[in-house]
Order: structure tokens, then C-alpha cells, then sequence
């Protein structure tokens, strides 16, 4: 173990470890060279192996995929930077109608090991182009893989996972907690990954479950311990990480046992990811329900620039403890 | 508020008839090739050329005989622009078809069985009924079923030539849109990015002046897309694509050459024409009967035929020899996938995800 | 009144009618000029109101859009076809980054009347990319609305509405009853508008509700019929009309009264319009739930070409009607 | 594996000093303009590009000492790229702005208590605390808010030419980008639908050499960006962007030309530089010294200033009354603005969509 590291040292480890473990991994995008990224993601990377492999693009978000793709069906295993997930928009068709539909259409017979990095999601003032999440487009496209992690230690893991993997993989990076001090922590010294498709229980609980993935994980774990001590109140807190393939036994277990849900995440609520969890526990969980599953969302609005703006339409820790509360008594 | 006279005009009268475009002058391919070599090699191309043609044919006439679902786009009439190019390829290179690129599939070496496999659904085609029928792909040819969205390959098929370009393999990419795919923002994208860094990609143009209905004049501010590569860097070419021994002069020298220099890319726009509606359904109305029959008359076959009898490497005898055996062929292969088995409907859960 | 009249009629009537009305209304787009539309949508509107306002485009699906938004700001309203919804993705940007957003942006000072209408959806023989049902991922877009109708009237209608709103409106074509003949109806002479945001109750029913949308309405209608004959069954049949704002009350009422909903169409299940639909129920009328909220949907995967493997991919009236007589028994 | 030494080099090298850029001959513009009107002319774009200098100056200050939210975007160093060319513009006219174009919106007329209270987010502002400090619109002047996707407002140009066009109406749309911008495709989308109809189009590419650190080598196939004109079949010019006077004859004939008749289109490629970084957080230091140092000796207000000084258009006294006035006025501005009251956080929920 060394030094406790940052989200955002995580991403530049997983990805300098797995470029030196296999020469066909590379990273391209805009302003990834020299300048190592504008969040400094790929820092040290071009100097430690080279223009080829740590290759700055023009603003080009779909050939940024699209190379990517056709490296990937060379042979090589690219990382493809999406310097804000606002910007994913011009790489539509090549993420959802290629990437997600070659291994269908050549009837299994060519793979796309691609990684699709993305600096997504909120963080303080960003506003409308600078803060969006999207990831519920992608969640409606077989094919795909999208993970979300919440940690150093599940940023380094589960970005080697998604480098391994045969398929397309949207690695949300939360800017939100790139470097904020407080969730440093140790990384083994050893190789190691966290699987695709499994969610972590951040904290157990029995009277009601927080379901999140990314940064607002970290909001659930605020306020659940504040139920704790304010009201006695154990919160179990699911991280998702995974987002498709999403957990479902996890998921179901947790209903179990607390019988409440709240949903939480940055993007908007309607036809969000979190709908999509909601549906599926109101379809196979049904039973173990005591309380309607609630939602805590941002507002159906664009990003709001404006600090205070921010704050009214971000779901905050208050609005989370407030329907908390309610759920529980319920 | 009816068309003006004048909007009438432009949009309706038939397509002046074209002046055979030539090289330009400074691009005009020097003889690098032995003339054995040439011959042999024309001779190759001409049976590639007759069984694209042949196996085209017969693809309508089942389609006609309400034999197959979907719809089937036919390419007869531009067997040319991608038999030829795709003849230059390499076991490494990659292809990137746009939609109707039967000739390069077939010169590639794809197996016809699995061609005729998929035109009918059957479960030995490649995809095991999964996709549209013609929209065809090999994956162990480096060929890339099609996309269905104009353009989308062209972005591809640059990746693969970078990652050429990084591993220092002579490899190249070869990729095809018509010129309406060039209105894609894609294709712009994939070409600046193949120009900055000199990528190994050639990027063929099959101007067939119409996207489904829409004439050039209206696809493109300049009828040479080709021309475009001047704002890229790079070179650019503009060619009669039914002229086949002008296409073997031409790619024989460009593609090895870049080939051994691994880049620059470059584009060629090839004029050729397609007979037939945009797929069978479509009856191509939107076209003049002069402009149609002005095309056949440049049916790149029989023109190449008389070139290679004038020239004394084929006989006629031996150009009827070689429609028999295309169309045995031909024949061999729809008869096997008409009697292949159907894919279990089930199977269409598979294949998703890579394991 | 006069002839009876099928879908597609109802769609190039109210292009017609609204040309007429508003010199300011055009359509651009793909083959919608001389050819008339590939689906025939834009028949003989050259013909009638010259080359500019049913003009051709290159294939150039972000300039459509955009072109639409640039027109619209300088005080057209115009009508750009998406030839079919599986190409849309190249004008994502414009939708979702531009025309979503513009009212917004500038503080409410411009608005963004265009229509985009899209030849969406299932229909025989049409395979991974000309049967994609992309509509979730525009659910998830504030700043836009989504009107997806299922009968010609309300295909005529909602076109009207679509074009008279200020705001920019997906208006999905259902290209599987384009020109079915049992679905011929006469339409009023007078000049009519069906409202955005409203659903319809297709079918009044008691024992249980189908939701749905566009031609799966269909679907929903006949298990219905059968449903009551077979078994004296009731159901319900909500047609949305409109999934973006789709009817919240109109939902619960049907909920109120029924207790037991599926919600079924024609896109993938996973992150679909539905999961949103289930998701609401589920947070708002969660005490007069008696079951899971079924979702019977197209399987996970891109669209399958056979027809046989159509036919086992599909949320089919066979799929639909054992899920409702699982629903009815639980 | 390190970089290899070419690597570094052609990476790291500082950008060449650039020869000053001249308009090619054929392209000169003919002086159609009396000299009395280009001399008053001129006077007035030396006041807006005064204003401009000295409104991004005090915004930058502003941001330094913490006095806003978000980043600021300066672009002093680009002025006459954006100011010139908007000169031109008349009432009816569309502008589409990029992100750096605070000259287009300050020549356009828009009230600079406008932009200051955008850049420090208050109530007062266009958009009332919604948008990022200086992706300022003015809708009023018919000038779109950016939207911060490169290019974007590319194809939204477009189409508010495209219905100038169909209404034969004698208006312009001239749209913005950097040359990092031009590498989208929805800018190839626009571009070649605009050349297709001839629309009136005047198409600015602000070449200030570096996209944040991608430097223009590694951003296009050709460095002379506007050659993409030839692709497309309409005219396309490169200029020194700094050259106040040679942008005034440029524009003062073409802009005219393009309204009278509705089209065709332009590109014009302006090379320019920005002296910070691409915002205030980015310490640019992936550029070299000396360019800087080069680029800031070719100021062009300096220059500019001299010029009109040396044409006996404008004495000393007169050019710093000039900067006095507009120093005056933009502390005016900033000083509303501070003052203005905030926006309600609630009212981030109006204006998604239209009543
Ligand atoms: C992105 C996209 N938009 C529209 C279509 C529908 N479409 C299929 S083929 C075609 C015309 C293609 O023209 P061209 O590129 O010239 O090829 P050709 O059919 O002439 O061979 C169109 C518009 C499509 N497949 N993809
Ligand atoms: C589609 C898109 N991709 C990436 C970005 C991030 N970004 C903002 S400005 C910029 C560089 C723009 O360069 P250029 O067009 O030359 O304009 P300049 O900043 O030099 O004025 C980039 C990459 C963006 N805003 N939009
Ligand atoms: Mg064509
Ligand atoms: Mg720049």
C-alpha cells in the first residue's frame, strides 16, 4: 500500500498499470497528451509511453469513437476520453449504433473491446454544458456495458475490469470527487479489479435502502448517518457501480430486508436510470414493499448554472434525509 | 403555389450527359507493373467482376420470386469501383463497406455459400439471420458487415489504419460510402483525422449520382467530392470507376505504395452508375429513361471484355468459359443456402454481449 | 367528412393543411422533395408548395435538425423528417444539446417551434437499423416534448398541435400502421388539434389497465377483446398519446380504478419509456396497487431481422395476454 | 518508452513565427467604399474594439480577485476577428457565436450591462443566473447565446440563411468558430448545405492556433483551413486576422456583396492568437514563450491605432479620449452589475419550455 490516493490518481494508475501490462492498450482523445487531460486524467501518460498512445484528437467526438472501434477491431484495446459527458452527443451513432451492434451483427464473431472514459455528471458550477449526466440514454442500449464508481478503490478496479472486458464499456468518471481530499484512501499494491455487474452495500442497514452509483453515493452515506444518530434510523446505502448490467440480486436482496427504497442520482428524474431501478423492483419485488419507492432526483430543467440555483436543484442531502424521514414513517 | 418553370427544370430534367472524366493530367499512373503481371491479373479481375455481376442478378430474380425478406439492394452497373480496389488488398488490410459493396465482399475471398446464406436468413450465414440480407459482412476477410448508417464505416476504418500506423504494419484500410455518405458529418471527421496523421486509408467515393432520390447537385456544393482533399492535406482523385483497366493502372500503383509508406490517405471519387431502383422496391422514377440507358451503354463488363479481346488477353471463348463457371458457381451457392436450415428464432438473444 | 382515411394519409393532410394555414410552415428532409418521402409522408407537398418548402437535405441528419432550429429562430416553423428513427442519433446534439435548450439558455427571450417527425419504431422486416425505437433516451431531455400516435385521428391532430407548439416536438411516425386498412377512419373537414399531454382511454375497463403507446395500442385492444371474451375479463386500455409530458392523471385515475397495470411497447424493456411510467406509478399511486407492474417489451437485444425471430422478440398480443391473465389471478 | 526525440520535438518545438499572412492576389479586395465613409468607418470599429479589450480586461480582473462564479474565458488578442466582421451586420441579420466572440456581441449593440451581469450571474442578465458567465447571448440583437458545443451554432447559421433565402429576404447569418471547431462534423454538415443553396453565409474561422492544448498541426489535415472552400465549390480566403484595416476591406465589400444577393457563402479563415489561457484556470503552458511574446508585438489595437494615426484619421488625443470613454463605460456596466440583485435559486425551473 502507498500513499492514500484520490479518485482521480485511481484513473491515472488503472490506466498506466494496464498500458504497461499489454501494449494494445492506448488512450485517445482531445487534449489528452501533452496537457495530460483537462482533469488531468491522463497525466504522465504520453511522457511515459509515447505520442501513439496517448493521442490528442481534434474536436472530434465521433471519429474519437469510431477510431477507437476500428482500433479495437485490429486488435488493440483503446480508452476513449469524452472530455465532459455533454460532449457525448456527437459520438452517438458510433457508441449506440456501432460499438453496441458489432458483435450482434457478425453473429459473435468480431468483439469490441473498447473503453469509453467520460467526465460526467455534476460538480460545483458548471452549468448547462458542463454538468450533464446521461447515462440513462445508454442504459436502453443492448450491447453496452456503463459502470459508475464511487471510490478510488472501485475507480482503479473497475476501470481495469472495463479495459478487460470483450465489450463496450462507459466508464463514468465523477468529477464531481475527482480530488476531494476526504476519500483518499490506500490502493493495494497488488493487481486487482472489481467486477462489472456487481453492486457494493456502502452501509448496512434494515429500515430503509438507499440506492445510488457515483458521487450521490456519498450523500446517502452523509445522511444515513445522520438518521443514525438523529433518529436511530439504519439506512443500508446500495452502490450500484455497475449501471447495465445492473444488480439485481443485490438490489432484491436489500428490498428484503428494509422493504423502503429511495433512488438517488444527479441526472433529472424523468425516464432517468433511476426509473428504470424503480420499474424493475415494482416488477419482481413487488411483495417485500411497504412504502411507495421514492425518487430523489434533480429537477426536470438543463443545469442551472448559479451557485444557489445548484443547490435548489441538486438532489442535496437535505432533500434525501427529508424524504428519508418521511419513508420511514410511513 | 406551384414549382416554378425554372424549379422544374432544375429539379426534372434529365442529368446532362457526362463527359468521361479523365485523370488529371499530373496524376496519371505510371506503368509500375510488368505487362505479364497485368494481364494475369486483369484476367483475375475480370472473373471477380462477372461473379459480382452474376450473383447480383440472381439475388434479384429471388427477391423477385418472393424468396427472401427485406428488401435487396442490387449494385449491377458498379462492379467496377469495388472489385478493383478491394483486388489490391492484403490478408491484413480491413474493409469498410458502406451498403453496396457486393464486389469487394466477393473479391475479398468471402465464401458465397455464406453470402447466399444470408440473403435468404439462413442460419449458416454470419450473422444467423440477425441482420437485413444484403447488408453483408466476413469477419475473417477484415470486412465489416455494414452499418446501415451512411458513413458510419468510414470512422472505423481510420482506427484501424491508425492502429496500423502505431504497430508500424504495412496494412491498409480501404473504406466505401456513396456520395451521399459524404454529407455525413462523420466522414468529414474521419478524413481530417486520417489527413493529420497521414493514415494508411483509402477512401473510395462511389459516385453513383443519386442517394435514393437525391441527385448530387443537391448532395454536395462541388459534383468533385474528390476535390475536397485539398482542404485536408491530402491527395485527391476523380475517375471514370466503369473503366476498368484505368482503375487496375491506377490502384496497382496506389495502393501498394501506400501500402510500403503506411499513408497518406486518399480519395478517390469513382463515377459510376446504378441500374436498378435503390432496392427493389424503389422504381427509381425520380431518374430520366436517357440518363439509365446512357449508363448501360458504359456497363463497365462488356466494355472490359472488348478491351481484354482487342488487347489479345482473353479470347471470347474464354470470356464465355468464365461467365459459365461464375454462374455455376453462383448457382452452387444458392442452391446450398436454399436448402440450408432456418435459425432458431430463439437465437436472436444471443450474441449481445462478448463473454 | 370525407373518404376514410389511413394513418400515413393523416400525417401528409395535416403537413398540407398547416402549409396552407402558415406560410411560415415548411418541410426539409431526406427524399421528401420529388420522391415524396420514402414512406410517401410528404406526397405531392413539392408538387404543391415548390421546391423550398419540401426541400431535399443531403444526408446530413445534424444539419436537418439544425437548419430546422435556425429557421425556427428567425420566425419559421418547420417540419424536418428523420427518415427513420434508427438515424436520428446524428442529430442528438442538435435535439438534446440545442433545440432542448435554447428556450432556457436565453432566459426565455427565443423559442424553438420545430416538429421532427420520425418514421419510428417496429415494422415487418426491418431488422437492427430500421425498426429502433429510440424514444427514452428523448424522455430524458427537459426543454422537449414527444408525441407518439396511434390512430389517425390523433395522427392528424397531434401533427397540428405539434406544429402550432413553440417548443420542439418529436412527432413519432408509426411506421407499422402507416397504411394498415383496418385502421381507416374518416376524419373531421373542420379544421381539428389533438392536445399535447394527453392520454385517451382507448378502452374502458375494470379489472386491469394496459399503458401504452403508438401501434402497440393495437396490440393492447385486441388481448382486450379477447381478454373479455374469453374470460370475462375488463381491461383497460390508456393510450398516452404523448410520452414527454406524458398524462399523469389520466394514469393514476386508470390506476385508481383498475389496481393492476402493464405497460408495454415496442422498444427494449431495460430503461424504456415504460420504466418511467412504472417508476411514477410506483412513487405516486403506490396504495392502490394490488401487483407488480408488469412490463411486457421487446427483449434486450438490437432489433432481429428473421421474422420468426421478430416474432419471439416482440411484445406480441400472445405475451401480452398471458401477463395479463397472471395479472388478473395474482 | 519514452518519446523519441522527434516525438518531442515536433510536439514541443514552439510554433514558428508565422509569416505575416497576405490575402491571396486574386482575392484582393477592391476598394468599393469612399474613402470619407471608410474612414469614419474605421473610427467606430476602433471604439468597439477598444470596448471590447477593456470589457474582457476588467472581467479577467474580476475573476482574479474572486468576484465570480465559474471560469472566464478571455479573448483579448482576438478582437478585430469578431468586431470587424460583425461591423457589417445589419438589424435583420443572424449571428451564431462560438464561445469567443465577446467582440460580435459588444459591435452587435447589446448593452453592456447586459454582459456584465451575466458574468457575475445576476438577475439583470439575458438568462438570469442559468448559463455560464460568458457564453453571453442577446437575442434582441438576434444573436444566439452560445451553446458551448463546438460548432454548434454552425448549422443553427445555416438554417436562419436557409429561410432568409426562401424569403428572399436580404439577410446574412454569420456564424464563429475556432479552428478547433472546424474539426466537428456538424461544421461539414453546415458548410456544404449552405454551399449547395448558396445561402448567404458569412462563415468566420477564429484561427487562433490552439484548440485549449491541441496545437492546429495535430487539429487539421491543412493548416489553411479556408482551402476547404475549393471541396465545397464556394470561395474561401485566409487572412492576417490582426490587420485591422485588411479585414475592413475585406469584409466591407463581401458582406454587402452576400446581402445584395442572398448568398453565396464564404469562408474566411482569420489567423489570430489568444494571448491567456483558454480560460482563466488554464495556465497554457503547453505554448512557448517566444509565440506568445511574437503574437502580443501583433496586438492589433496597437497597430491598429498607429494606422489611424499615421492616415491622419484619428490625433493621439483623440484614440486615448477614445480609451477613456470606453473605460468609463464598461466601469459603468460592471458597476450596475455588482449592484444588481441575484436571481431567485427557484427560478432555475422557468423557461424549459415555452407557454
Ligand atoms: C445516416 C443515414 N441516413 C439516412 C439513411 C437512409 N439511406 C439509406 S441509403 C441512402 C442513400 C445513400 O446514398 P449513397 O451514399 O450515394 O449510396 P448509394 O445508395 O447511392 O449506393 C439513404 C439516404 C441511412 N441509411 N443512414
Ligand atoms: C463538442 C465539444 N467538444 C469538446 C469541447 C471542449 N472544448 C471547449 S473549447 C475547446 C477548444 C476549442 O478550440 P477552438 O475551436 O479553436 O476555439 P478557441 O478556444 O481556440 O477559441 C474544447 C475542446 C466542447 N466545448 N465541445
Ligand atoms: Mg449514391
Ligand atoms: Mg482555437
Amino acid at each position: 500500500m502507498g500513499a492514500p490516493k484520490t479518485y482521480i490518481d485511481a484513473i491515472v494508475e488503472a490506466q498506466a498499470e494496464e498500458m504497461r501490462r499489454d501494449a494494445n492498450v492506448f488512450v485517445l482523445g482531445e487534449d489528452v497528451g501533452i496537457y495530460g487531460g483537462v482533469f488531468k486524467a491522463t497525466k504522465g501518460l504520453m511522457d511515459g509511453f509515447g505520442f501513439w498512445r496517448c493521442l490528442d484528437t481534434p474536436i472530434s467526438e465521433a471519429l474519437i469513437v469510431d477510431a477507437a472501434i476500428g482500433a479495437a477491431l485490429m486488435g488493440m484495446r483503446p480508452i476513449a476520453e469524452i472530455q465532459f459527458g455533454d460532449f457525448i452527443g456527437g459520438a452517438h451513432d458510433p457508441i449506440c449504433q456501432q460499438a453496441a451492434k458489432i458483435h450482434y451483427r457478425t453473429g459473435g464473431t468480431w468483439k469490441v473491446p473498447i473503453v469509453i472514459r467520460v467526465a460526467n455528471g455534476w460538480a460545483m458550477g458548471v452549468g448547462l454544458y458542463h454538468g450533464q449526466a446521461n447515462e440513462a440514454w445508454y442504459m436502453h442500449v443492448p450491447g453496452l456495458k456503463i459502470v459508475a464508481p464511487s471510490t478510488p478503490y472501485d475507480a482503479k478496479g473497475l476501470l481495469k475490469s472495463a479495459v478487460r472486458d470483450d465489450n463496450p464499456v462507459i466508464y463514468l468518471e465523477q468529477k464531481a470527487i475527482y480530488r476531494v481530499p476526504w476519500l483518499k484512501e490506500e490502493l493495494p499494491e497488488d493487481d486487482y479489479t472489481v467486477p462489472i455487474g456487481k453492486a457494493r452495500i456502502a452501509r448496512e442497514g434494515k429500515h430503509l435502502t438507499f440506492i445510488s452509483y457515483g458521487w450521490v453515493v456519498h450523500n446517502c452515506l452523509e445522511v444515513a448517518k445522520k438518521l443514525e444518530e438523529e433518529h436511530g434510523i439504519s439506512a443500508e446505502v446500495l452502490d450500484l457501480r455497475s449501471i447495465l448490467p445492473y444488480d439485481k440480486e443485490a438490489i432484491i436482496t436489500s428490498v428484503k430486508k428494509t422493504s423502503k427504497v429511495i433512488i438517488t442520482h444527479d441526472a433529472p428524474k424523468t425516464a432517468g436510470v433511476g426509473a428504470e431501478i424503480s420499474a424493475f423492483i415494482a416488477e419482481e419485488a413487488f411483495e417485500y414493499l411497504d412504502a411507495p419507492i421514492t425518487r430523489v432526483c434533480s429537477f426536470d430543467t438543463p443545469v442551472p448554472f448559479y451557485s444557489k440555483m445548484e443547490k435548489f436543484w441538486l438532489p442535496t442531502p437535505e432533500k434525501l434525509y427529508t424524504a428519508a424521514l418521511k419513508l420511514f414513517e410511513y | 403555389m406551384e414549382l416554378s418553370p425554372k424549379e422544374k427544370d432544375v429539379l426534372r430534367k434529365p442529368k446532362e450527359l457526362l463527359e468521361k472524366p479523365k485523370l488529371d493530367e499530373d496524376h496519371k499512373p505510371r506503368a509500375s507493373v510488368d505487362a505479364k503481371k497485368r494481364k494475369e491479373e486483369l484476367k483475375k479481375i475480370h472473373y471477380f467482376l462477372r461473379l459480382t455481376r452474376e450473383f447480383d442478378d440472381r439475388g434479384r430474380k429471388l427477391w423477385r420470386q418472393g424468396r427472401m425478406e427485406g428488401t435487396f439492394f442490387s449494385q449491377i452497373g458498379q462492379e467496377a469501383t469495388t472489385v478493383v480496389p478491394t483486388f489490391f488488398t492484403e490478408r491484413g488490410d480491413f474493409i469498410g463497406p458502406q451498403h453496396r459493396e457486393l464486389g469487394a465482399i466477393i473479391t475479398r475471398g468471402c465464401p458465397l455459400e455464406l453470402l447466399a446464406s444470408q440473403l435468404l436468413s439462413r442460419k449458416t450465414s454470419q450473422d444467423k439471420g440477425k441482420c437485413h440480407p444484403n447488408f453483408w459482412g466476413w469477419t475473417e476477410g477484415n470486412f465489416l458487415a455494414p452499418c446501415t448508417l451512411m458513413a458510419a464505416q468510414t470512422g472505423v476504418a481510420v482506427g484501424a489504419a491508425l492502429s496500423f500506423k502505431m504497430r508500424n504494419m504495412h496494412f491498409i484500410a480501404l473504406t466505401f460510402s456513396g456520395e451521399g455518405g459524404t454529407s455525413k458529418g462523420q466522414w468529414h471527421e474521419a478524413v481530417n483525422f486520417a489527413a493529420i496523421h497521414k493514415l494508411p486509408v483509402v477512401f473510395i467515393i462511389q459516385n453513383n449520382w443519386w442517394a435514393e432520390s437525391v441527385p448530387l447537385r443537391l448532395q454536395a456544393g462541388n459534383e468533385d467530392i474528390s476535390k475536397r482533399a485539398i482542404g485536408y492535406g491530402i491527395e485527391g482523385f476523380r475517375m471514370d470507376g466503369n473503366d476498368v483497366p484505368l482503375l487496375y493502372d491506377f490502384f496497382s500503383e496506389w495502393i501498394p505504395k501506400i501500402r510500403a509508406n503506411i499513408g497518406p490517405p486518399v480519395i478517390v471519387q469513382l463515377d459510376t452508375y446504378r441500374w436498378y431502383g435503390h432496392s427493389e422496391i424503389d422504381p427509381a422514377d425520380y431518374r430520366a429513361k436517357e440518363e439509365v440507358e446512357m449508363w448501360k451503354q458504359r456497363d463497365p463488363l462488356p466494355n472490359f471484355e472488348s478491351y481484354l479481346v482487342k488487347e489479345g488477353i482473353m479470347t471470347e471463348a474464354e470470356i464465355e468459359a468464365v461467365r459459365e463457371k461464375a454462374l455455376e458457381e453462383v448457382q452452387k451457392a444458392y442452391e446450398f443456402a436454399l436448402n440450408a436450415p432456418e435459425p432458431e428464432p430463439k437465437t436472436c438473444l444471443e450474441d449481445v454481449y462478448a463473454p
